[in-house]
């Protein structure tokens, strides 16, 4: 079987709701199965990978942190939007987490060039 | 392939305003739930876009399509079904 | 949609997500609809996923009043008679208060809960069912 | 006991989720009370008021009509935010049920003359 | 805050009315901090009404990940130092599948789900309640 | 007597907007869970109008303040429940 690639959009604040971790959580999953998998934080999303967050004050657990684990599930192709950043006074620079900074129309091909496309 | 872009908020903020920026030629919008209030005020599409509006939901919430020069089509769930079958893939933007 | 011919009458092979619960979001109503008019139509369905709140769906305690759509059943007979393989995320599931008996033993609860027809199974199964099917489409959340 | 004023706001659509129904069911509970009740429909809320509303095609019931039987339970200070009709293309004479258009100066004075408030 | 002076050393009796579901909403996290913190600084909480999605805190089968803050768990142990008033809106349960023994019951389901310390009651409870505190504060949905 | 406006939403359109509009001298606002994101690009208060935001959150999400010409008083949940005794209603706009 030809490896297929499965594309998450991340679009949810870390700890507002609980969509966040649920969309990571499908994406370590995915991760296991040898396919393509492609991670974008877009919209409210970016805020996941805000530095410096400790959940501890709210009894929840470190979600950027989890991110940082990401490489060891082989989930390299992490993405961010770059206007999404912008529009919050975010920088590239400044995450907790290696994204590459993205455009409308690249993230229009990352949609195109996927199998599947999950957004939460 | 083309993609079908799925919107089911009203808020025009959490969903279409992305999806808008992301379609490519070719690609499909529908609008379900409470993303059917977005048919009377959808903003202007990007070119060789196709929208769908789900028939049971605008009856649902008593809402009129903005009539005879709207670009919307409507379906029903068994055209819902097609529609996804029809594009290559979907993205719903909730 | 020249561009975009519908695959006429060639079955396909559908996986439906669910994010919402019902009473809560009429997406979770809307699966059930997708997923009824889907077969109707002929398609496959391969699996209906449960996650995060969708899950509330296969919780066998629900009990809305008489004159209002029970989800609950309505998913139950679907899944009956057409022997569709429903998933519930164990993961999303155990958080919520919904356990089939082997997790209720394990943890010592009272009781267990999940609705019949409905299984508690983990994200891969999700996953395999994506890398498995021609389409995809989630609903909610 | 003097009489208290409990103000109800109801901003979400009718039927996307379950909110709008959670509201009027409180409204409907506080109006057993002989208090002073105050119904307002804001943002989204205002769609609960749109005419020819037929749920039955979704499985679901009719909050429209439901509105309708406020009167019934002495709930008769219904008031609608004008500039959200406007928004949305809706007029005060085309709604399913009678409400007051107010502005935000009005709107401002129905809370604070509130004991309490219950926005949904 | 010249003009709204807080009334200092006096005991508030407060309500707190909760809308949204643990795991899927921090506002459920956020109202049990607050009611926590109002008893601390020795105000009276009246009640604690569970309503909409918030009644899915009342759920005794929840089994949140050991490392995973224990939110129905917590709320018990609030309630019974305290003495708390916690009831969860029989109606908004119901639909929910969370169900007391009477209920379980009356509708013939297999078992009871409603956590110890919370009682079923009707919406009359929320109103009661907003009439006689001092202030009610709403989290979520 | 002034009411406290609670904010519990990142996205402006979701509460913030509609609040500021109908919102008195004297009035408080507070930001707490994902309506701490909005502390950093708050618009123009309404004349008299204190606003707040809830510490434990601003933390866990990692926001920091904009510097000393902010209007913003950060409060603990200690000072949440003060400021809901402080003020004679309090309006959860989510």
């Amino acid at each position: 079987m030809t490896p297929k690639t499965l594309t998450f959009i991340a679009r949810s604040t870390p700890y507002g709701n609980g969509r966040a971790k649920a969309l990571l959580d499908m994406v370590l999953s995915a991760a296991v199965f040898d396919q393509t998998i492609n991670l974008l934080f877009m919209d409210d999303g970016v805020w996941q990978l805000a530095r410096n967050q400790q959940p501890a004050t709210i009894d929840a657990k470190d979600l950027s942190a989890a991110l940082g684990a990401l490489p060891l599930y082989d989930v390299n192709n992490v993405y961010v939007e770059a206007r999404a950043l912008d529009e919050r006074g975010l920088t590239p620079q400044a995450l907790a987490v290696d994204a590459k900074p993205c455009d409308d129309t690249e993230i229009a091909a990352l949609i195109a060039g996927s199998d599947q496309v999950f957004a939460l | 392939m083309s993609t079908l872009h799925i919107i089911n908020k009203a808020n025009a903020s959490q969903g279409l305003s992305s999806c808008l920026r992301v379609m490519l030629p070719g690609d499909g919008l529908l609008l379900i739930e409470d993303g059917v209030y977005l048919a009377a005020q959808l903003p202007a599409l990007p070119e060789a876009v196709r929208a769908h509006v789900l028939q049971e939901d605008l009856q649902a919430r008593g809402i009129a399509l903005p009539g005879e020069g709207s670009a919307l089509f409507t379906v029903d769930y068994a055209g819902f079904v097609a529609l996804v079958c029809a594009y290559a893939r979907s993205v719903s933007w909730s | 949609m020249q561009a975009n011919q519908p695959p006429g009458n060639t079955v396909v092979k559908l996986t439906v997500v669910v994010h919402s619960a019902p009473y809560s979001s009429q997406a979770a109503y809307s699966a059930y609809r997708f997923t009824a008019s889907a077969l109707e139509a002929g398609h496959e369905v391969h699996r209906v996923f449960f996650y995060y709140d969708g899950v509330h769906a296969s919780n066998a305690l629900s009990t809305p009043p008489q004159d209002e759509f029970d989800l609950v059943k309505a998913w139950q007979a679907l899944i009956e008679q057409h022997e569709l393989d429903a998933i519930s995320c164990v993961s999303s599931a155990l958080k919520r208060g919904i356990l089939d008996a082997r997790e209720a033993h394990r943890y010592e609860k009272q009781a267990a809960n999940l609705a019949e027809g409905f299984v508690l199974s983990g994200l891969g199964q999700l996953v395999d069912a994506s890398l498995s099917s021609d389409r995809v489409v989630s609903f909610g959340a």
